[in-house]
């Protein structure tokens, strides 16, 4: 594992984590979603991982995101909450 | 300084060089600015896997899988123009929930 | 283990009347034929029991086990018929035959609507009531005084009116809800304490166990009022609730089988649970003896101030099931002999009682007592059973009631209970009291004139004849006691 | 907002509990943790056993492949089944059947190259996409094929191969996307991909042995050794996963983004 | 071919999903056959495995893909006296319930029976799987099968209020099955293996590992995990809406199984995973579990007795069973009864909510009746489906030849044994509204046919009413399932015998409050 | 030893690309300035820094027969950049084009009009 990426691929993480969750248009929120897909597939390849990191690059990266975007598509852009 | 600590070098350069894009991503005023810095982690990943594999020392296994990844990658913001195209200004496409509801009873 | 006989008879007597539901289904277009069947069934049951009575006589129990019960684990669901069983037997049996011929009379008298399913839950709660008659563990027991309470819930509300429901809400809530609260927490905790032994063979379950006054109070208590259906004070207005229903049900069940199993589940748990032994030790039995006491005055003037002829002989049937609770209660071998008598000697006065109530029904369809002047010159037949069966009841000489007061009265003076010797004698004069003005104004007093006595005659052939059987049935009582004596006296020893 | 403060505190408890439960882990990686070491009372290590037997016992040198398909093979059916079910479910709340619907998507509109016909912004979009999306496929069948050697395997070889699908439906439209990989097809791929695994577990046990135990393919594989008869069955159980997870993840993606109507979709 | 019987177990419903998978699409008539064929599989098999490890007394281990030696690599399944009845169970009612199913691919979404069909026949796998498998991750797998395949079923009706059920159940669902995996990852990193038997073996051999902090958190997540699964009292937002709008067939097929099989994972953690006195003794929570046992039971029932729908009533009852069962597993009395009675009753109760839930069902088909007093004049209008429920009614009141009462007979035992008297009171008050509830149903279908004038009016046979009798498809399951409440009770000396055989080793605890 | 120099040199030149990219990033007034910073940026830097890589593989590369595997790898590089170039503009492309489609205004000073108008009236 190594340590020094380590640590800055976590905070990336988080902060897309909690923007995620704050944003409002749900369009952006799937996008950053993405974007959290390849923070955490950079996480497992770094730590050695790299498997699971393709799984997840491959899932994250190809489907998650279009899946989310499809139902926005199919549903309302503005989120409730 | 030897190759090890150089790539990692590397690979920390490239990291804070997704600080603007991680920014524009908290900050973006429209969803498009995110979208754009989808873009930029998108290919920044690929290069970092490379870097990663190369640190590991097994180039072989990362490139493979960074690969993958360069392909895979503009099907996020190929979906996001085909959803923009599609609902066009935000008027187009607008399903109201109610009327949906009842069209599947 | 007193030698024990297994035989298929008691089987066949409880499902006799169990066998005839199918039959009531199948004719239920012929009433003729239905009623036929009913009483084929009441004839059945009869004989299976007669065919035990020899063997019970000579000593011996039959045992029947249904299902085998592994040591430790689970309890068996076994019949097991003694003489107390036997009694109560031949008691219930017997008055059925009488009641079915009445129930016919009544219901064709009145044309009362769904008569199939009338006689086949009649049927069914019979079979109830023979099954805790010969049930050999306290498991089997409470299954069988559930199952009655649940057959009997579509008798007593056959009318399905208003009051009907009223009325078995109040039985059921009683009943059900007095069986779960405190019957299950009491069979169990019985269980574990005697270490997994729950039957009636042998000496008493709990007799070795180590048991504080307080435990065996609170556990004996749980047990009285587990079996509500003994109609002990504060759990007792389920009884005149249940007037809601149509006569022959309240005369054969709430006179003789319902409340009658109630009684004899207490009897059950004094003798087979605890054992007389272990109560007299722990002084427990004092408790019960002042609460059957205390309903036995109480419901005596209740019952004076009712109007409403049934209820009057309701709250009578309460204290009468007291004078046995508190019989058995005082532990003295004459005392618990003489209740297990009147367990008998009640059921035919107390079933006289409600049959005339049925036939003035009938006839007149006068349910109160201020109605009855001058009933006596037109109703002879059912109002002459009437006063035997208030003689019965009451315990005065030509009827079978007086001997089975006398030998509670001498059972009290052994145990020196002589405040509850004078409970006997008030209350006794107290059911004088609310029986003979009935008489009196029925014989005595001159029919009013005027609307009521024109066309009045005699009740139908069908409810006159029952009565006057059971009227002469609680006079040779009297005279022939031979019968009950010994089946009664087969207990004594053992306990 | 009385709700956002107990959820917020339940997370904030639940993280608290977890935090307090790593107290005592044993540090990241290090050799003589109980995982990779083993603890004395229990049997010995399957850490050990794997990284020193794994390869001479399924000739695999990816290990974590050999783990997944062989050694808990079991689970990795259940995967394929969850994702199997998943696709069921949605199929099932999501379809819609409309009354005129005949249920076959029929590829109505014209016949021109449907990758740049339309107004001519797709001219760009649909030649790359032309270019790639063949590419990708070929390279999800060698990640899918070449699951022993280096990372990867069924499971990211099938989704690579269903995002291509999503790729091409993304770039033209959703009925050229069904027309070349209609429901009917995909859904009885995906039955057959696991069809496939459970047939190879299958196999084993007719020939005599347990339950996906491969060791004795060797009779049909006629491989010298039950080692590379394990080898070539997880090559064939990868293919089963393969065939199931394209299915399914077209399926949702058709499902989803068309609401169930299969007609028009993002 | 007798020793692949765990596989056979399970697999033969997977290979009759996929197999629908394939021809139902085609043709929907092919679906009930090849459905029909692979349970009955799966319960000859299940039937034979049971009798053999009853007749034999030792377990039977199945080593999947044929790794043995070292005990933790390949997965292990395991029937042992605890789940063959179990396993028994499940196919029973998931037979008896594809009856009632055959009449449903009639009426609503008939294009989607196929893939109703392999839903059910996938939940049926995860429950066989879940109640069969020895290892820790593995049993996580199965729970997100059928979890998963439980949404898409709930969530298959039209109406809109299911869909959003189904929602919740996902969401909770999910909680719930990632606390249980977070917990096996935490009890992994303690003991390095899956497997449940080296588990057990390890926390038994090493005291300090078994004193960690780590473990006990990892008990605590998986039975939280567990809790939301089994929609035990606090948990439980998610049971009444999803059971009561999903369709009918889902609703008779989850409601008796879900929860139980929960409950069974719960007892397999606590005995086969931690060991009784690690629970008991080291742990001591049983008091508060108990304790959160009572007010889950008498909070069922209150909230029961609120209800006006039917199967929203039976959804609360199946909380306050939630809650016996629970309870009487936590009872530590010393010499496990409560497990013994938490045990049966998991069988008892699966037939009489089984029973309830057919009957609701035929009750919403054939008279429309949703609410409690649409039944009217029911035990005139469907004589004999109003005897299977009056049967299952009574059983759950805990009246004496059904089950019911003996498994209340067997947890009041423990209860007393261990002296938690509240335990006691919580499961007689709990019968006592048991009886008001379903004695007002009685009520209204024995009383709502007949005018409420006064007696003695003149016709004196009954009229013909029009005889709704459900068709036989539906009565078949409902009079089996009453059938087998009955003959549970009567038979329950060996069904317990057999029940206490994996119990009987464990140490007895004495703990101090033992009276 | 040059052939370390080499990528060396390569790998700073992409890493200087990516920050010119990044500065385009934040500072640039609206969408599509950025859109374009960043698409062209990022797929320069990402082809430098990849050729760097494909050349410090070549480090202990002997003869063509023994070390074809490091020739693999270098080629599967080579195989990334070339993707990358393809696949990065396309989307940018793509997100432009539905920026322009969604009546995204593009900051422009004020005295100037919008002369892609008058460039090109038809497309409207």
């Amino acid at each position: 594992m190594i340590f020094a990426l380590d640590i800055v691929i976590l905070i990336f993480l988080i902060v897309a984590a909690l923007i995620a969750l704050n944003v409002k248009d749900l369009l952006s929120a799937s996008m950053i979603f993405g974007i959290y897909g390849f923070l955490i597939c950079l996480l497992w390849a770094e730590m050695g991982a790299v498997d699971v990191a393709f799984t997840e690059a491959a899932v994250g990266a190809g489907i998650s995101a279009v899946l989310f975007i499809a139902t926005v598509y199919n549903t309302r852009r503005r989120s409730s909450d | 300084m030897d190759s090890e600590t150089f790539f990692i070098g590397v690979g920390l350069a490239i990291l804070f060089l997704m600080v603007p894009a991680i920014w524009r991503m908290t900050v973006g005023p429209t969803a498009l600015d995110r979208i754009v810095a989808v873009n930029v982690v998108g290919t920044k990943t690929a290069v970092l896997l490379v870097v990663i594999g190369q640190i590991f020392g097994q180039v072989g296994m990362f490139v493979d899988f960074a690969l993958a990844y360069a392909l895979l990658n503009f099907t996020g913001s190929l979906a996001a123009a085909r959803y923009l195209h599609k609902t066009k200004a935000g008027g187009g496409h607008v399903i109201n929930f109610e009327e949906s509801g009842s069209e599947n009873k | 283990m007193e030698n024990s006989v297994t035989s298929f008879l008691p089987v066949l007597a409880c499902l006799a009347s169990l066998l005839a539901v199918p039959l009531i289904l199948i004719f239920r277009k012929e009433p003729f034929l239905r009623e036929a069947s009913t009483f084929l069934a009441g004839f059945a049951k009869f004989g299976f029991v007669l065919a035990m009575l020899p063997v019970i006589l000579s000593g011996k129990v039959i045992e029947y086990t249904f299902v085998e019960g592994i040591a430790g684990i689970s309890v068996p669901i076994k019949f097991r018929v003694d003489g107390l069983g036997m009694t109560f037997a031949l008691v219930a049996s017997s008055l059925w035959i009488v009641t079915s011929l009445y129930a016919i009379g009544y219901m064709r008298g009145l044309k009362e609507h769904s008569q199939t399913r009338f006689f086949s839950f009649f049927a069914l709660s019979l079979s109830a009531t023979l099954g805790v008659a010969f049930s050999g563990n306290l498991l089997t027991l409470y299954l069988f005084y559930e199952l009655l309470s649940l057959s009997t819930w579509p008798l007593v509300t056959h009318h399905q009116d208003k009051e009907a429901r009223g009325g078995g809400r109040t039985y059921l809530s009683h009943l059900l809800g007095t069986s779960v609260a405190f019957g299950i927490p009491a069979i169990i905790y019985t269980y574990v304490k005697s270490g997994g032994d729950l039957s009636f063979a042998g000496d008493a379950m709990l007799a070795g166990s180590d048991m504080s006054y307080l435990q065996g109070v609170v556990l004996l208590l749980a047990f009285a009022f587990g079996f509500s259906k003994a109609g002990l004070m504060p759990f007792h207005s389920w009884l005149p609730g249940a007037m809601v229903a149509p006569t022959p049900v309240s005369a054969l069940l709430h006179a003789v089988a319902v409340v009658k199993v109630g009684v004899f589940c207490v009897i059950r748990v004094i003798t087979g649970v605890f054992g007389t032994g272990l109560l007299e030790k722990l002084g427990a039995n004092l408790v019960l003896c002042w609460i059957a006491a205390f309903t036995v005055v109480t419901s005596s003037l209740i019952a004076m101030s009712q109007d409403n002829l049934k209820r009057r002989l309701a709250f009578s049937t309460i204290g009468q099931l007291s004078y046995i609770v508190l019989g058995v209660a005082l532990l003295a071998p004459y005392a618990v002999q003489g209740s297990m008598m009147h367990i008998a000697m009640h059921a035919f006065g107390k079933i006289t009682l409600f049959f005339c109530a049925g036939a003035i029904f009938v006839a007149t369809g006068k349910k109160y007592i201020s109605q009855l002047d001058g009933l006596g010159k037109v109703m002879p037949w059912t109002m002459g059973a009437f006063a035997i069966g208030a003689l019965s009841v009451t315990g005065l000489p030509p009827t079978g009631g007086l001997l089975s007061k006398i030998y509670m009265i001498r059972g009290a003076a052994d145990a020196q209970q002589f405040a509850l010797l004078a409970v006997y004698l008030v209350s006794s004069v107290l059911n004088g009291v609310y029986f003979f003005p009935i008489i009196y104004r029925a014989f005595f007093k001159s029919q009013p004139t005027g609307e009521l006595s024109v066309g009045v005659k005699e009740a139908p052939f069908a409810c006159v004849l029952p009565l006057t059987l059971t009227a002469i049935g609680s006079v040779l009582l009297f005279f022939f006691p031979g019968l009950l004596f010994d089946l009664t006296s087969l207990m004594l020893p053992g306990k | 907002m009385i709700t956002k403060v107990l959820a917020t505190l339940a997370v904030v408890i639940t993280g608290a509990i977890l935090l307090y439960g790593t107290a005592d882990f044993p540090a990241f990686g290090d050799p003589n943790s109980p995982a990779s070491a083993g603890v004395e009372g229990g049997a010995p290590s399957i850490s050990q056993y794997y990284i020193t037997k794994s390869y001479d016992d399924t000739k695999v040198p990816n290990l974590v492949t050999s783990v997944l398909a062989d050694y808990r093979g079991y689970d990795t059916m259940f995967e394929t089944v969850v994702v199997f079910a998943a696709g069921m479910a949605i199929f099932a709340i999501l379809r819609v059947f409309r009354e005129d619907d005949d249920g076959v998507p029929n590829a109505t509109h014209s016949n021109g190259n449907s990758f740049t016909d339309g107004d001519h912004s797709r001219i760009i979009v649909g030649t790359t996409v032309r270019i790639v999306v063949p590419v990708i496929q070929l390279f999800s069948l060698y990640v899918v094929a070449h699951g022993h050697h280096s990372p990867g395997g069924g499971f990211q070889g099938g989704v690579i191969l269903g995002a291509s699908f999503i790729i091409l439906a993304l770039a033209t439209d959703l009925e050229t996307a069904l027309s070349r990989f209609s429901e009917k097809s995909y859904f009885a791929l995906a039955a057959i991909g696991i069809l496939i695994y459970a047939g190879f577990g299958v196999l084993c046990q007719v020939l005599g042995s347990d339950f996906l135990d491969y060791g004795v393919l060797q009779k049909i594989f006629l491989t010298d050794g039950p080692e590379m008869a394990r080898s070539h069955s997880m090559l064939g159980v990868e293919v089963g996963v393969a065939f199931t997870v394209t299915g399914i993840m077209f399926a949702i993606y058709a499902n989803l983004s068309s609401r169930g109507t299969l007609k028009s979709g993002l | 071919m007798g020793d692949q019987l765990p596989a056979i177990i399970v697999l033969a419903p997977m290979f009759g999903a996929m197999f629908v998978g394939l021809f139902g699409n085609r043709d929907h008539r092919v679906c009930f056959p090849i459905v029909f064929a692979s349970l009955l599989i799966s319960l000859c098999a299940s039937i034979a495995a049971a009798q053999q490890v009853f007749t034999s007394g030792e377990v039977i281990d199945y080593f999947m893909a044929g790794w043995e030696e070292p005990i933790g690599i390949g997965i292990h399944l395991r029937i042992d006296s605890l789940n063959a009845l179990i396993l028994v169970l499940i196919s029973v009612v998931v037979v008896l319930v594809s009856f009632f199913s055959i009449r449903r691919a009639g009426d609503q979404h008939t294009e989607k029976t196929p893939q109703f069909y392999i839903l059910y026949l996938l939940l049926c796998v995860g429950l066989l799987g879940i109640s069969i498998t020895g290892d820790a991750f593995n049993l996580f797998v199965l729970v997100e099968v059928s979890s998963l395949t439980s949404y898409g079923l709930v969530a298959m009706g039209s109406s809109r209020r299911g869909t959003h059920a189904a929602l919740n159940y996902l969401l909770m669902g999910t909680v719930g099955a990632s606390f249980y995996l977070l917990g096996v990852g935490y009890l992994y990193l303690k003991t390095g293996t899956l497997n449940m038997q080296d588990i057990h073996a390890i926390l038994q051999a090493n005291g300090e590992i078994a004193e960690s902090n780590a473990v006990s958190i990892a008990f605590l997540l998986i039975l939280v995990g567990i809790w939301i699964k089994m929609a035990f009292f606090p948990l439980h937002g998610w049971l009444p809406n999803a059971y009561s709008y999903c369709p009918s067939t889902s609703a008779c097929l989850l409601a008796p199984l879900m929860t139980k099989v929960s409950v069974y994972v719960m007892v397999r953690v606590m005995i086969g995973v931690f060991g009784v006195e690690w629970v008991f003794v080291n742990l001591g929570w049983s008091h508060l579990v108990v304790w959160l046992a009572v007010i889950a039971i008498l909070a069922g029932s209150m909230l029961a007795l609120a209800q006006r729908e039917i199967k929203k009533m039976l959804c609360y009852l199946i909380v306050a069973e939630v809650g016996y069962m629970v309870g009487g597993a936590w009872l530590s009395d010393p010499d496990h009864w409560g497990l013994t009675g938490s045990l049966y009753h998991i069988l008892a109760d699966a037939m009489m909510t089984l029973c309830l839930f057919l009957a609701a069902g035929v009750f919403a088909k054939r008279l429309g009746a949703i609410e409690i007093k649409d039944l009217e004049g029911l035990f005139k209008k469907m004589p004999l489906t109003s005897v299977a429920f009056v049967i299952a009614a009574l059983g759950m009141i805990g009246v004496p030849p059904t089950a019911g009462f003996y498994s209340k007979f067997y947890l009041i035992r423990g209860a007393i044994e261990g002296g938690h008297w509240e335990y006691v009171a919580a499961l007689l008050i709990s019968s006592l509204v048991n009886a008001v509830l379903f004695f007002r149903i009685f009520e209204i279908a024995f009383f709502g046919n007949k005018p409420a004038e006064g007696h003695g009016h003149d016709d004196h046979h009954e009229e013909e009413t029009p005889n709704l009798e459900a068709p036989w498809s539906a009565l078949f399951p409902l009079l089996a399932s009453a059938a087998i409440i009955i003959l549970l009770g009567l038979f329950n000396g060996p069904i317990v015998d057999l029940l206490r055989e994996s119990l009987e080793h464990l140490p007895s605890i004495v703990t101090t409050q033992a009276d | 030893m040059i052939v370390t120099v080499i990528s060396v040199i390569l790998i700073l030149a992409g890493l200087i690309f990516f920050l010119g990219a990044a500065v385009g990033v934040i500072r640039f007034p609206d969408f599509y300035t950025r859109m374009h910073a960043a698409g062209k940026g990022d797929t320069l830097s990402s082809l430098l820094v990849l050729l760097g890589f494909a050349v410090y593989q070549l480090r202990d590369f002997e003869s063509f027969s023994e070390s074809w595997l490091i020739l693999l790898v270098i080629l599967k590089l080579i195989a990334i950049s070339a993707f990358i170039l393809i696949t990065s503009p396309t989307s940018t492309h793509a997100l432009m084009d539905a920026g322009w489609e969604d009546k995204v205004k593009p900051e422009i000073a004020k005295d100037r009009s919008n002369h892609l108008g008058e460039d090109c009236p038809k497309r409207k």
